[in-house]
């Protein structure tokens, strides 16, 4: 496996993904506060490192499937920044014609089969797509983002299950952010691991440090092989941390100020700089410059997201039923 | 319609011949579904399927309805034409979030970028003495959820027909079975593939005193009524949308101009139930104007399917009501 | 009818101050659900409840709603009046089989042995621009669901006095929320568990130049539409059914008669919706013969709800359609 | 802990309740068989000790929750099976007054909360109920049967968790008859044992001989001590094997008659008997005297049962909704 401190390639690559799925939500978040945005929005700030290190696991024709909090499991695949921000603010160029907003991007041509904004809805889906590739002869895998309350939904339950007994070639990654919104993992679950669930199912579960891209990259590694192997489905727990709230409407009353602060502490991005700079792979110019382009490609990002045109009322019928025949 | 030489086939028979040609035509057809497999469905639609397209695309589950139909939405975004079956359609109720929250809506709301192809099979309907939970007629639901199309054959040639279309049809289909009807024979095109668009009304019977429109068993039960109507001199047009949605309205409205009487039948519990709809769109047409009586519905009860056989029974429309209700409808002012 | 003093609130006040008083007065009213504690309910309704009457009676659940509607049905099977709440309606999809197959089910299933009094409130409804899987309106579900009642109040009275007669109602009660009333203010009677009944209709306006039958947000529209009609000469009268499920049918039935023109409003997609069970209970009434011009409906579009906020709101009814569906029905000839 | 083939009191009641629920779905299995019945049945012969051996470690005011194959529960907890049969013959004097039939047997009197067509609906009702009772600072303890196939709906793992969290006074017990209907647990699980899911929710799991009356009442009376003393829930598995059909329609396609006819050799009830007979608390006439009794009171039941008049189909709208307030 890949050390991706020392390799300037792969370094180089994880950090643009994660500066830039930070450097979007900040700008979605302050977009937001100043009213140019409406509806509500999920902001994955302080998880960058789990959307990167799994993505960074797969090919372009493996699959994910995201959830409410999905931006960056969308830039992390391979989605345009500027399509994902021109959908942001419901505009014909966005991803989902404006029809979709932040909880509905999809982009199936980098392999992003949607966010949901049903909590585990998008785990079933994860499995029958993974039961097509297994039945057309493919190799692809599919990667099933979900969080820590999802795990508690009965979806989860009976996808894990038929995930389990058909051997499927997926890949179940639960962001355990230690909250369901104000709901502490503490309160919902009984276990200390999510991950020892798996083993209601037959198969493996880990937990690993979700705000460590390496761990999170070897364990994705290594669950994307054994699927692409026909070895079947993994658990893998990655534990982070939110640092906004839950959404717009969060006061945050369920958790400390000390808590977000300590958590701060632990930052993937800079712990993963740090690490880069300590292997000496990158100098602060060059974490600079990767910082530099990610912001560039916000900019752009938003300047391309406000040119679009807007969707028109009158595209709303027809567009209800897909034509033809399949 | 039928070609002018048919085979005759059970209803069942006739679900079974088109799944059995999609199998064999298109790989990317994959039947899903509890105890689909060597027990051959419930009511022994998918028997012998097993055995000749294997377990990998006759697919028994466990009882895991959400995850069922979850499947198939995967497996339909993949370029799979899944059909998966609920073995009672009461127990869709596990699999609302899939059905209405994703299959229905995904390709609206992701902007058009991803279509969603499957089958969802629902044996419906009372009359078994099964009771509450594996009775009901609930299409009404889907046919109130946007992206769905409802589909509800009455007789052997269009279940096969309409299966077919359904199966092929780019959007999630919600495809209703009445479990009375499985045993009942006809006749039907014997071409391999025939299909019976969806969409598209089926006039039974013409008849130029009144216009009764009836779906599922409702509509044999209609004919068998109109049968004892006309030995009264009366003589009803009978109309069975199939289709439920998108509904053809012009084939419905067409017929009640011409009627001036109309009576609605279905098995579902009356209130808010598809007729309630087919209703509305009669009042607020031009239709409206040519009515010589009020709009007449014969309904389910508003109750749960009780399982003493007679209360069954009168929970829902049987043919002397049918006759009764047509009768009453006669009688008001011209 | 508010009394002669009344208190102004929020929607959302009124509803929490309902849950108090109950959780007050009562030892068997229990709360459940997503957030309902510390964070005080996605909207805000039940702040600062958990503080007042404890964690055990305001009870934050995990992300489970089958297993939060289930917990429902057994706790009210043991005697308790559990209020359970889904965060969005749209997630009731998840727990379908509880509410419809259990909860409307039970009582006439076992003959009368138990009784399942609950109360589900749903936050429901477009306009916050939050997508087609947090904005739906699927009243109509539950009214054709037999067994359960439905109740969707357009203001704060009603939410209020509904509320207090829905919890101590010994039946499953569907209880809807529109989430842009939560912060629209009225006059609320003080006194404390004042009850609105069931089943009956209000009537905010009278007119006599045509009726519209309007539900939940679309109330408050429908008077503002007509006070501008009223400017121009056009008097609507205005019935809230408040409850869907019983109906209050004559009082619905008497206003149009009267007026001979009635428009029906939902933010539902037309088909298959309530107002169609509305234009088939006209359309098979005797009001039939009174109507002057066919039952007209303005609907949300068939669609699911849009992200971009122009297109949502123009997929349902807005203040203006209304003015335009009410005079388009006034012109029709007489 | 009763060692039951010892003690004559708790030997003669057990195999008493046994015998009844044997003769009385005979007595259905034949009916059915010659037109008396409609609908459809789902019989437990061959299960009877979990049912018996469950239901004797509760008191009257404890509650179950049972299963579409609920006839033995039903009897063991205590219902009167003339009003069961009047009930499957569609009589007003049945349970339910003819509108359930098999599938919705309750008795509240009994402490049966009732039957339930779907497969996992009883777990979350039951799980409210022992909610219910801890709100209300009883004591008393519910029971939740249900089968092995309903262990993969998502249904039985909301409510477990709720369990869990919750800490309430449930006993979930798992009959594992070795299918959901053509489905094998071999093929619907890739875990050895159900009971190892207990794990995935941090509260204790058991499998146990489900044909061993004696295992059974053990595993529950220690279960329902641990409930009723705060401790929370427990989940038994009971294995055992369903000798007759699934239901009426069922062709046994999916397994052998040599593995019928193995179980059938570890009849519950003979050996029950056995065990009695080894330890000199019953002999053969006590024995044969037992099988009378039983075989009395399921001929008055199919007496009473046939008595009963017919409803009427006046009192089907008025009885839709409960009346009055609460
Ligand atoms: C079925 C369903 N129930 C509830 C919600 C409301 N909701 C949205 S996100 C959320 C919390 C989800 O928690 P988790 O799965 O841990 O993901 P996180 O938000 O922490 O990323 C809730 C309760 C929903 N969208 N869908
Ligand atoms: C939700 C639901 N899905 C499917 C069914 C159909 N069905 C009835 S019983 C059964 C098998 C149940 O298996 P198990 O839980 O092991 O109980 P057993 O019949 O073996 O006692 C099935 C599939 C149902 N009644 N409810
Ligand atoms: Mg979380
Ligand atoms: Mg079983």
């Amino acid at each position: 496996m890949t050390k991706l401190a020392t390799d300037p390639d792969a370094a180089r690559r994880a950090l643009t993904t994660m500066w830039t799925i930070r450097h979007f939500e900040e700008a979605v978040d302050a977009m937001f506060a100043r009213g140019l945005m409406h509806g509500t929005m999920h902001l994955s700030i302080g998880q960058e490192a789990v959307a990167t290190g799994a993505c960074r696991a797969l090919r372009t024709d493996d699959l994910i499937t995201s959830t409410h909090r999905g931006h960056g499991h969308c830039i992390a695949k391979g989605a345009d920044p500027g399509r994902m921000m021109a959908e942001l603010l419901g505009s014909e160029a966005g991803y989902c014609r404006g029809r979709g907003g932040s909880m509905h991007i999809a982009d199936v041509a980098s392999g992003n089969l949607g966010a949901n904004g049903i909590v585990a809805g998008g785990i079933p889906i994860a499995v029958g797509a993974s039961l097509a590739h297994r039945l057309q002869g493919s190799d692809r895998v599919t990667v099933c983002f979900f969080g820590d309350g999802a795990a508690n939904e009965g979806a989860f339950h009976e996808a894990a299950n038929l995930a389990a007994i058909w051997d499927l070639p997926v890949v179940l990654i639960c962001e355990n952010n230690h909250y369901g919104m104000s709901m502490p993992t503490t309160r919902a679950f009984r276990v200390e691991q999510i991950a020892a669930r798996a083993a209601a199912y037959g198969f493996g579960g880990e937990t690993v440090d979700g705000n460590d891209l390496q761990a999170v990259s070897d364990a994705v590694d290594e669950a994307v092989a054994r699927a692409r192997a026909g070895a079947g489905p993994t658990l893998i727990e990655a534990v982070t941390y939110r640092w906004k709230g839950h959404s717009k409407s969060d006061q945050n009353r369920y958790r400390t100020r000390e808590e977000i602060a300590d958590w701060k502490q632990r930052d993937p991005i800079a712990r993963f700089e740090a690490a880069t700079r300590d292997a000496g792979t990158l100098d602060d110019a060059g974490l600079a410059a990767i910082r530099a382009t990610a912001r560039d490609t916000v900019r752009e990002a938003i300047r391309a997201g406000r040119a679009g045109p807007p969707p028109s009322p009158d595209d709303l019928l027809p567009a209800v039923y897909a034509q033809g025949v399949v | 319609m039928p070609a002018a030489t048919t085979v005759t086939m059970t209803y069942a028979e006739a679900v079974r011949a088109a799944l059995a040609e999609e199998l064999e035509a298109d790989p990317r057809v994959v039947l899903l579904g509890e105890d689909i497999g060597v027990y051959g469905g419930a009511f022994g639609v998918s028997q012998g399927l097993l055995d000749r397209f294997g377990a990998e695309r006759v697919r028994d589950t466990p009882i895991s309805e959400e995850g069922i139909v979850g499947a198939a939405v995967g497996l339909a975004l993949c370029g799979m034409l899944p059909v998966a079956e609920m073995q009672f359609s009461d127990f869709t109720a596990n699999a609302m979030d899939q059905l209405v929250n994703q299959a229905a809506k995904l390709h609206f709301m992701l902007g058009g970028a991803v279509r969603v192809p499957l089958v969802l099979r629902l044996p419906a309907g009372s009359g078994t003495g099964a009771a509450a939970q594996h009775s009901q007629s609930q299409e009404a639901w889907y046919v109130h959820t946007p992206g769905l199309k409802v589909v509800m054959p009455s007789n052997p040639a269009d279940a096969k027909g309409l299966l077919h279309s359904a199966i092929h049809d780019p959007n999630p289909v919600v495809f209703f079975e009445h479990k009375l009807l499985y045993r009942t024979s006809g006749p039907v095109p014997p071409e391999a593939g025939f299909r019976v668009p969806l969409g598209k009304a089926a006039v039974p019977r013409e008849g130029r005193d009144l216009t009764i429109v009836a779906t599922g068993v409702m509509v044999s039960r209609s004919l068998a009524a109109a049968d004892e109507l006309a030995g009264e001199g009366v003589e009803a047009c009978v109309v069975d949308p199939r289709t439920l949605s998108p509904c053809d309205d012009a084939t419905i409205l067409e017929r009640v101009s011409a009627t001036g009487r109309v009576l609605l039948v279905q098995e579902a519990p009356r209130t808010a139930g598809f007729m309630a709809e087919v209703a509305a769109r009669i009042a607020e047409s031009s239709a409206f104007s040519d009515l010589a009586a009020p709009v007449a519905r014969l309904c389910g009860l508003d109750t749960p399917i009780p399982y003493n056989p007679d209360l069954e029974k009168a929970a829902v429309p049987q043919v002397p009501d049918i006759v009764q209700a047509a009768s009453r409808l006669l009688k008001g002012n011209d």
